[in-house]
């Protein structure tokens, strides 16, 4: 399997994400240029954390409009796999990718601690490493995470389990406690919290490893 | 010519910025302030000299870029 | 132009002596630009003129050390040619007036001072002090400091990890916002600031300049009207997007070998970045200030020259290696601008529309800053207090309630959870902050450092010598509880006015304390700043040396934390 | 009544939002935008009926809490 991380102007988590995938993976992970046009020979495409353009004007908005997004939503339209980490999930909401958008933290505060999440639906080439139920300790670490989207869509994706993960104490004000949404056809998954940051016990715990090595053996598959 | 546009949420958005901005101003002790909203406001310097073209332009860069259409919506004023 | 009167000169902040030497060295009457010049190269802040004799005392050596104070920032050498390369500066000023610009641009400045020498910064740290709660200014104060270092350092994609906060009356109209940086070098790669290579380009990058932080000459430009307040803005606005794509582009171009020299632009921005490199290479610099880019139309030499815009950065390359350079900076989005050359003249000369609109001798300017040695009383010693004269608490749990819940005594959770602690992947889970030191691994190996900054200022008021001891004792204490060996400090001492004898008498013999405790514990001073004139009508702040230090634990795994991690073990009391 | 604010930054003022804007619109193809500049667009709903007394009221929120006078400036508009 060949994986990436697409790294746009300040994206600050590209080699967290890239060190957590080849810890699951074994192989090396590529580096992405935002401005190089073609993913062709990537399984799977990740979109990491940070201040994509500062997070000026919209989290997100900016990279959402970058050369290598449009190649994204290519590889993301054939079926192969697309997941984006907090600015990640902000990218591809902006991106048109997954509904509903990220907004200021209820609290307008930004906010970096662990929290505890639920996996809602562990029936996805991400969250298999997980049960569905399970609850897990990820951290957050952002100022952008309040998911929103009207009630119309917020019917459908609770309808169609693209719910992946709740808070269990919504730390952000997100509608009904969204962490994590796939799209409909669940090959993109986009989340505020951050796996990549525990999966080695040293750095406090490694309840994010799960979902690598879960995407890894659904993908090997 | 100048654009001024003016990018705010839609009704029924929720507003996190709009409703600190109401708890802050009555806990500062100002009565009767029964909502507030924060919106975008964005001025453009545009080499374009006509202002149908430059009203075209402006709309293009909000539906591509300036606003989320999702939640927001936008007005446009070209001035001379 | 205006002749210079003595009123231009006091708005220089220049003394009467001072323009007499400034007449010497020139041997004639300087230009506005030239005035400028000196003005800023001799500011306190530049110059170091009150504090320079007392900073000279103190132990800076060490078989680890591959460079103490001097230069942007102090270096270590931690094994396998690991450099570890940080320093603290305080932003106390700006952050009164703006707190979350102020603080966010002091956060950008210390990581600029550790990038430039070719560091990844890899942790912040943040000594912070505000008036009292219940100061009516204290809370937005708080707020926008906390919001802005948060800012900043979030966005650069650094973890902020350690740092203090406390609340004391005296520092109700002066706070205090010192930042520091550590950042991981190749030991092999380092850059300094020295200039060389006559005929060498001197290239500007990073972002354009703008008419930010100008001081001084307000009537001696004509120009300036009712709306030079709306033409020079007081404050600058950070931008860490900028400087994020900065931090790359340097690191960047620094694994190749094209630069010769390389300074950050910070407080005097171009004078003081230009005449650092100059001097310290013992060469000259023809400057075209045309070149320079700008942010905003007509602006003057005087302008260019005082500008404080922040992310920007000054560097001599390698003839031949231009268009490669200009390359990574444009694939970063940057500005490159080649804006002169190194000469053997030993001046600086700016020219600007075809003309030379400054020529100073170098050397005598930046080596010849006046230094003072202001007379000082030292802090009279106090009787101890007896022990009958302190009651005991009626009720022991009453008295524990109120000391955890006081705000100096509080955790100070609010404020770390809104900095991002562990991006980089390389916080430990107990290093993260909340326990006695940070730690953070060294990328790719099981080596970790460990930081803390500490200072009791109320000691330091007390007794300047036990207090200033004291503090770099706390950081020892903190670095060495996790399992790390303490290695070096960087220091940052805020004071009063030094041209009140008993300010003085503070500042010297905190230096002395500070000075003991490094020898005793073989615990050098690499890098530092100093503040003066923190007070308002009189009032000066609380003596506040801040300390900040670094060990290195080899094995991160064998280090501890400060939880009880099981029932029934042992409690033990170590120590005097 | 409703009080429209807008806070912009001072002409002098850095505007990174603005100068990143500025930039992205000419990577999506606009050429011709000489400057951006981003503000904010505050939106007041006011139980206050006397449209001198609460232009004054907004004014002391500008100063107090909306604008960060130091690097901004602001404009009210009370509209019926
Ligand atoms: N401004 C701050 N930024 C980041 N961490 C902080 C800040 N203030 C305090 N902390 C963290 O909170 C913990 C307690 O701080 P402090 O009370 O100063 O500890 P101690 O007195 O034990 O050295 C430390 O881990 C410290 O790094």
């Amino acid at each position: 399997m060949k994986a990436c991380v697409i790294v746009f102007p300040a994206s600050n988590c590209d080699r967290d994400m890239k060190v957590a995938l080849e810890r699951s993976l074994g192989s090396p992970v590529d580096m992405v240029w935002h401005r190089e046009t073609d993913l062709s020979g990537y399984d799977l495409v990740t979109i990491p954390g940070g201040f994509s353009y500062g997070d000026y004007l919209r989290c997100g908005a900016m990279a959402a409009r970058s050369p290598i997004m449009a190649e994204v939503v290519k590889h993301a339209q054939r079926g192969a796999p697309v997941l984006g980490i907090c600015n990640g999930f902000q990218v591809l909401c902006e991106s048109g990718l997954l509904p509903g958008v990220l907004m200021r933290n209820a609290h307008l505060k930004f906010i970096c601690k662990d929290v505890s999440l639920k996996v809602e639906n562990a029936n996805t080439i991400f969250t298999s490493g997980y049960s569905s139920g399970e609850v897990v300790t990820y951290p957050v670490a952002h100022h952008d995470g309040n998911y929103f989207t009207d009630a119309e869509t917020l019917k459908a994706i609770e309808g169609n389990g693209q719910v992946a993960f709740r808070y269990v104490n919504n730390p952000n004000g997100s509608i009904n406690d969204i962490a994590g949404v796939l799209n409909k056809a669940g090959n993109v998954l986009g989340m505020m919290p951050h796996p990549e940051r525990l999966v080695d016990p040293l750095l406090g715990g490694i309840d994010g490893k799960p979902m690598f090595d879960g995407l890894v053996k659904s993908l090997a598959a | 010519m100048k654009a001024k546009v003016h990018v705010t949420l839609k009704n029924g958005v929720l507003d996190p910025q709009g409703k600190a901005i109401e708890h802050t101003l009555g806990s500062l002790g100002f009565k009767g302030v029964k909502q507030a909203r924060q919106g975008k406001f964005i001025e453009l310097d545009l080499a374009e000299t006509d202002a149908d073209k430059a009203r075209a332009q402006v709309d293009e860069m909000c539906k591509k870029l300036l606003a989320n259409t999702v939640i927001e919506n936008y007005t446009i004023d070209i001035e001379g | 132009m205006s002749a210079i009167t003595p009123e231009i000169v006091a708005e220089h902040g220049l003394s009467e002596d001072e323009y007499k030497m400034v007449l010497e060295i020139m041997g004639r009457e300087p230009n506005i630009n030239e005035l400028g010049i000196f003005s800023v190269m001799w500011s306190e802040h530049c110059s170091y003129k009150s504090s320079k004799k007392w900073l000279k005392t103190l132990p800076t050596k060490a078989p680890w050390v591959i460079c103490g104070p001097g230069e942007n920032a102090g270096i270590i050498d931690i094994g396998d040619d690991d450099a570890i390369i940080f320093k603290m500066e305080s932003h106390n000023h700006p952050s009164y007036i703006e707190p979350y610009q102020g603080a966010a641009t002091g956060v950008g400045g210390i990581m600029r001072d550790v990038f430039t020498m070719g560091a990844r910064p890899i942790a912040n740290l943040n000594a912070l002090r505000f008036g009292v709660p219940e100061h009516p200014k204290t809370r937005h104060l708080v707020h926008g400091v906390v919001e802005g270092i948060g800012g900043y350092g979030n966005c650069m994609g650094v973890p902020t990890v350690g740092g203090e906060v406390e609340f004391d009356a005296s520092y109700d109209g002066n706070i205090l916002v010192n930042a520091m940086c550590v950042g991981l070098a190749d030991a092999k790669n380092i850059f300094y600031c020295a200039a060389a290579g006559i005929g060498n380009p001197v290239v500007y990058v990073g972002s354009k300049t703008g008419r930010d932080g100008i001081h001084g000459a307000t009537m001696a430009s004509t120009e300036f009207t009712a709306d030079t307040e709306e033409k020079r803005p007081t404050v600058q606005v950070g931008d860490p997007f900028t400087e994020k794509l900065l931090l790359e582009a340097c690191l960047e171009l620094m694994q190749t070998d094209a630069i010769v020299a390389i300074q950050d632009m910070g407080a005097a921005g171009l004078t003081s970045s230009s005449f650092e490199m100059a001097s310290s290479g013992g060469v000259g610099i023809d400057m075209n200030l045309d070149n320079v880019p700008q942010r905003e139309e007509n602006m003057t030499p005087y302008e260019m020259m005082l500008s404080e815009s922040q992310e920007r950065m000054l560097m001599v390359l390698k003839p031949g290696k231009e268009e490669m350079a200009k390359a990574i900076f444009e694939k970063w989005e940057l500005d490159f601008s080649i804006i002169g050359t190194i000469t053997n003249t030993g001046r600086m000369r700016l020219f600007h529309g075809g003309e030379v609109v400054a020529d100073l001798p170098i050397n005598p300017l930046a080596q010849a800053s006046p230094e003072y040695d202001r007379p000082y009383v030292p802090t009279p010693k106090r009787a101890p207090l007896a022990p009958g004269d302190v009651k005991a608490p009626a009720d022991c749990m009453a008295t524990i309630k109120a000391l955890v819940s006081s705000p100096n005594g509080c955790s100070k959770r609010w404020v770390w959870e809104q900095y991002d602690h562990m991006v980089m992947g390389d916080t430990t889970g107990l290093g993260r902050p909340g326990g006695d030191a940070a730690m953070v691994r060294i990328h790719g190996s099981q080596k970790a450092i460990a930081m803390s900054s500490d200072v009791t200022p109320r000691y330091v008021f007390a007794d300047p010598v036990e207090g200033g001891r004291q503090a770099v004792a706390e950081t020892y204490r903190n670095i060495s509880a996790t399992g790390a060996l303490p290695m070096a400090i960087t220091d940052n001492m805020n004071f009063g006015n030094p041209q009140r004898p008993e300010i003085m008498g503070q500042f010297v013999g905190a230096v002395q304390g500070i000075g003991e405790a490094c020898i005793a514990l073989d615990y050098p001073v690499v890098s530092g700043n100093v503040s003066l004139y923190n007070e308002t009508n009189g009032q000066g702040i609380l003596p506040t040396p801040t300390i900040g230090g670094v060990g290195v634990i080899q094995d991160v795994s064998k280090a501890v934390g400060m939880g009880f991690v099981a029932q029934g073990e042992a409690i033990v009391l170590i120590g005097a």
